[in-house]
């Protein structure tokens, strides 16, 4: 197992480390509106079309190189919709008639994003309540993260066969909801269960991957604030208690660092690997707990205010948290499972 | 030992219950129910409403107002105000400030201000806290010479909750800068917020809410009658204020509530065929949560029953300390309640997403507060291991 | 609600502390042998018959009198069947004919025990391959603690309309293993189902109880330890992240500690109070985890030696954390029921 | 980036699982199954055979027997050791004291100790702490003074593993008391245990078994030809040797075995109308754990493959560290499987509740001490705290 990164990945790193800084502006309580100037950015980068088919206008890359793009972003701390764009692009490739939309997609000319969550109801690939008749679909999306400002939102629905996957162009939300009773739909041919969950992998493996450089983000702040914030006369890193807290933030990050690369190779080999997925969303999940909390602890009183950082950090670490399935959602998939094999063999 | 409660407080118990389900406005407590920030009136209302009945200040000298009731009357006051999603008497008036005029102001001083306190005819703040002395209370810098009649105060506050609202501040000023120790020569005085020289700048929390103020002191003037008890004997007085609270220093009532309501919550969210009330590993986790409330609870009750008279009991930073944890795991498994409904937090409010749902993540967030104000997790095991174990490091 | 003692019941404690301070001898790794001695000096001070009826030779007191004597042992490190004794004399109490055998436990005469384990089951208060066919029992019962020096054990079967319970005289066990085919059992008239719940809700409050006095012992060896230890040329408890996990035992241990003495106050006014008892074991099993774990660390190396106490502590720690059922068992039957109910309320 | 094995590695494991599934007798693997103690044959034979087929310290420098495999190759011959349940080469020999030989010993010294070493011919352990001084090991306090070609060397070690059964103990000494550090004027001694003065003291376990020692030594004299590399120098190779292991420091094939072995064990015990692996909280429990192992294992494999020469890197302190945690969480585990059935631990070989049920909890409570040797995990983090995020306090 290979865990260094190639040049030209390390060339990409720093192309969107350079282009976060430069696009990097004050983070807000609350939703993040869509940014379109960085958007576009991330377009002209290539970033939007990573690891879709050069034939769709893709850069035939793989997940390895979305990990990477998320990363950096989730460093820099700006929350964009780069995982969903992921997961409507993967729907829209999986697809023999989803290549016009998608291009558009990669191109940064089409804001492209799912609709899978459904209101009152605990995440689940399986649409429960959203049902297709032909093209006429009913039931009701809500929240659609990144929404209001959509070209066009993927769906999916239960028909008589099983899923099938919907476009729905210039969607009219309200607020985070479509309902879709009425609305023009497109059906996706070709598109079924197997190309949701497919897609969904990889958008939990590229909000896993901004998770992951939040983290480290929330760390580096943690740490620089010890040192330079002092209390009772002398700098925080001189309260052991405080210092053997960071040293296990560490711990997490780097456990979490070592998960989220494996998953982007497991990915690349086998887009359908749940149960890496699954592992991933375990790990990361429980880290980001971990160290978007004892962030803020250990700030003390400025790290809930708006104005600094590191709450912001937190927030997004809480709303990737509850993104396709929590860590309670995925240790259920794994503990129905565990009897099927002696042990997790990552390098066979 | 004796579980059982006896007949006068289990009447108590029906009053109370009855009095907050009827007496307390049907909109603030629907809006306390769905995490909803309240506005100045809310609270306000609220306080209003105990006071008419006599209920705001219980805990105040029978002849200000207070009601000589048991400390477990006073837990009951609290779990039944809880259980109604009724917010409590503003805490600065009713808590802070009263009982530390009732305890060290001259008469004067508690005839012009005790009444107004109990009305919340004036609406107080608190300010200790700076920007350099959060945890480490005793390092502050705000300035109280004396003038005169006056004091001339200059410095800064932070952290101080709801100060946009308010008419009066309580401030630990620094009166003696050449006192032997830091925790000398500070004193408490009783600022009016229309002073000229006080800038207050509210500042804006992770949730998108203002509840916590800067407040700047530009040359003040405070008349020198506004000094609480003794000049340079602040810090005790600070002590007496933080110390004397303690049934409600963990909020077990408002926690249950919020326990209570999650799993109402979670027995509305559809999950497999049934509902997250129905998932084992959800069921397990409510379980165990109501199980480290029971032991919570239970020990406010033992802790509670042997107080001796609002003298300050190291015990209590373990009501602090493990409230708040509790407290921020019940926000905790709220959030995780809501699942993807907690990822946006605007929306209309007639979507099919709820209210509560929305509010969630905000919530938690905000309350990580919780394990940080009222002095820090880690100051709070600090005192536990010199005060209680005697390991003085 | 009123936690404080009476003064018989300080005394009492003060007559136990007296007791366990002669009686005790230095622990050893493994299985404690019974101690005859200290038995009949239990026996003597009434503490082997505290909640029986007067009549059956008990002393008509409480399990309040019950816990105060098991945190006693539990304080001193002294190990005991008393959780056993009191769980034996529950089930002859129950029936109407287990008074003479009651009399002599009482007494210290006959030394009895429960015999309620299934080799390779998890603890379940249902005997599940334990048949009764009117006095012939068929089945195994495994592992018997302290069984090796019974005058007698008490078992549960299943039989066509129930569960029943017998009593085996003289049992000759094999190590800690009964096998039931082939002994002479007496059945106990009247004792059932509801009374082995009832039996095993007072030997989980006493077991309970004993762990709450070895928390306690094993918190006051680390504070000592703590202050009088030095490393890097000063004592630990200059070591804030080791005196910050001291106050968190504290913690736990004086949430143990209400837990413990209200479960007792429940048993005396409800002794059917099964849901108590869960959220007994349950607060009492992370405790006794956390506080038995945190002071063999906190000690170092010296802590998991056998010349020591504080090892001896955290191991019978465990052992009642998987007496009569385990923190995840006691959760499980709690969830199950999490629905029923909006809140617990303690002092309705 | 790449997940794949390569051709050769896949080969190379092909034939590590062959070997240690057909050469390590089958006695001794099923008492490693079951967590019974093993003899002191039990290690030799085990390690011998691995000697013999050249696999006891592929570590070392090839002339003496190691094997330039790669870091994954390594990762790969302890993974297949422990899924075989096979014991691994004696420690003090193979990843101590021979790699501090053949590192800083003379080639006189290299050339009387480290065939003898790989075979087990001789069998070391380590004297290195001492009763005043364990975490803080430079206050320790064992002299030797130079005495014309000896040292003469007085003092006590203690915790020292398996010194009942070893021939030669390498300790560390102060030879320079005036040294201006404590970590300066220590050194390095090879020191026959059957010398003179010797007096070895079993200490026992929590667990009732003996595995560590008190090692006494009164005016032993040893051949100064024994000093390793240079005098005053001892805590070079002491940091040499701590931090010459890395792929091992985490015990992950270890801890992978137990957790498939309790996933095996918890399907034999019934459980309502299933078996424990069938319970949700208990299932959940497990892949919890394969999770955490997983993110382990893999921080293993990354940690490794940035190797830099045998140069301790504090980032093994996060493997120090989280190792023993998973390892301690999979022995918990192991014995809320075992439940009722870890109550007594004695018991017929033949009864009912199996073998291995007996041993879980005192195997469970031995194990408390992984995270005290070997640099308490306080130690570790105060490493990663100044060494990598450098908070120097």
């Amino acid at each position: 197992m290979i865990f260094a990164f190639t040049d030209e990945q390390e060339s990409l790193r720093d192309a969107v480390r350079e282009l976060a800084t430069r696009g990097r502006t004050e983070p807000v309580p609350g939703d993040a509106p869509h940014d379109p100037a960085l958007w576009s950015a991330l377009a002209e980068l290539g970033a939007l079309g990573l690891p879709f088919p050069e034939a769709s206008g893709g850069m035939g890359a793989s997940p390895v190189e979305v990990m990477i793009v998320a990363s950096e972003l989730g460093r820099a701390g700006i929350r964009t919709a780069y995982a969903e764009a992921m997961v409507a692009g993967s729907l829209l490739a999986a697809s023999r008639d989803g290549g016009e939309l998608l291009g558009s997609l990669c191109a940064g000319d089409s804001f492209v994003v799912p609709a899978l969550y459904e209101p009152n109801r605990a995440w689940s690939l399986e649409p429960a309540s959203v049902m297709a008749d032909g093209d006429r679909l009913t039931g009701v999306r809500e929240p659609i993260p990144c929404g209001a400002a959509a070209d066009a939102v993927v769906t999916s629905a239960r028909d008589a066969d099983g899923v099938a996957v919907f476009v729905i162009e210039s969607p009219a939300l309200c607020g985070a909801r479509l309902d879709l009773a009425g609305v023009a739909a497109r059906r996706l041919k070709g598109a079924e269960a197997a190309a949701v969950a497919r897609a969904v992998n990889l958008g939990t493996l590229t909000l896993c991957a901004e998770a992951l450089g939040a983290m480290d983000t929330a760390l580096t702040m943690t740490v620089e604030y010890l040192k330079t914030r002092k209390q009772f006369g002398v700098p925080l890193a001189r309260f052991q208690t405080l210092t053997q807290r960071a040293a296990d933030m560490y711990t997490s990050l780097e456990l979490a660092r070592s998960t989220v690369q494996f998953a982007a190779m497991t990915l690349a080999a086998d887009p359908d690997d749940a149960a890496t997925i699954d592992r991933l969303k375990v790990v990361v999940g429980k880290a980001g707990r971990h160290i978007g909390q004892e962030a803020i602890q250990l700030h003390g009183g400025i790290g809930v205010t708006a104005e600094y950082a590191v709450g912001h950090l937190t927030a997004r670490l809480t709303a990737i948290e509850h993104s396709y399935g929590d860590t309670r959602q995925h240790l259920a998939a794994l503990a129905a499972r565990v009897g099927d094999y002696e042990a997790v063999d990552l390098i066979g | 030992m004796e579980r059982e409660l006896s007949a006068d407080d289990a009447q108590f118990r029906a009053e109370m219950r009855e009095f907050f389900t009827t007496k307390i406005p049907q909109d603030i407590r629907d809006k306390v129910a769905v995490g909803a920030e309240l506005t100045k009136e809310d609270f306000a209302q609220a306080h209003r409403i105990q006071h008419e009945h006599g209920l705001a200040v219980p805990g105040w000298p029978v002849e200000w107002g207070g009601k000589e009731w048991s400390d477990l009357q006073r837990y009951i006051w609290l779990d039944e105000m809880a259980a109604a999603h009724v917010p409590a008497p503003l805490a600065f008036n009713a808590n802070m400030i009263g009982p530390v005029i009732a305890a060290f102001g001259s008469q004067e001083m508690k005839e012009r201000f005790l009444a107004p306190t109990a009305s919340l005819d004036i609406w107080w703040c608190q300010g200790f806290s700076e920007p350099e002395a959060g945890s480490d209370l005793a390092s502050l810098r705000t300035t109280a010479v004396r003038d005169g009649d006056e004091f001339l105060v200059n410095g800064q506050k932070t952290w101080t909750t709801l100060g946009q609202y308010a008419d009066w501040i309580f401030a630990l000023v620094r009166t003696d800068p050449a006192a032997a120790k830091p925790q000398q020569g500070i004193s408490m005085l009783l600022i009016d917020m229309t002073s000229p020289g006080i800038t207050v700048r509210p500042i804006q929390l992770i949730d998108g809410g203002y509840e916590v103020n800067e407040v700047f002191f530009d040359n003040v003037r405070v008349p020198a009658d506004q000094l609480v008890g003794e000049e340079n004997r602040g810090w005790d007085y600070a002590k007496f204020l933080l110390g004397n609270e303690r049934v409600g220093v963990a909020p077990v009532g408002w926690i249950k509530r919020k326990l209570a309501d999650a799993k109402a919550r979670a027995a509305t969210v559809a999950s497999g065929s049934g509902t997250l009330l129905d998932d084992p590993l959800m069921a397990a986790r409510i379980a165990e949560l109501e199980c480290d409330l029971m032991a919570l609870e239970l020990t406010v009750l033992r802790v509670a029953a042997n107080s001796h008279g609002g003298k300050p009991d190291p015990a209590s930073s373990i009501l602090k300390l493990r409230g708040s944890q509790v407290q921020q795991d019940v926000l905790e498994l709220m959030v995780d309640i809501a699942g993807p409904m907690s990822v946006v937090w605007s929306g209309e409010d007639d979507g099919a997403v709820p209210e509560w749902a929305r509010h969630t993540a905000p919530v938690y967030l905000n309350y990580r507060k919780a394990s940080i104000y009222g002095g820090s997790n880690e100051v709070q095991r600090g005192v536990i291991a010199s005060a209680i174990l005697g390991l003085k490091g």
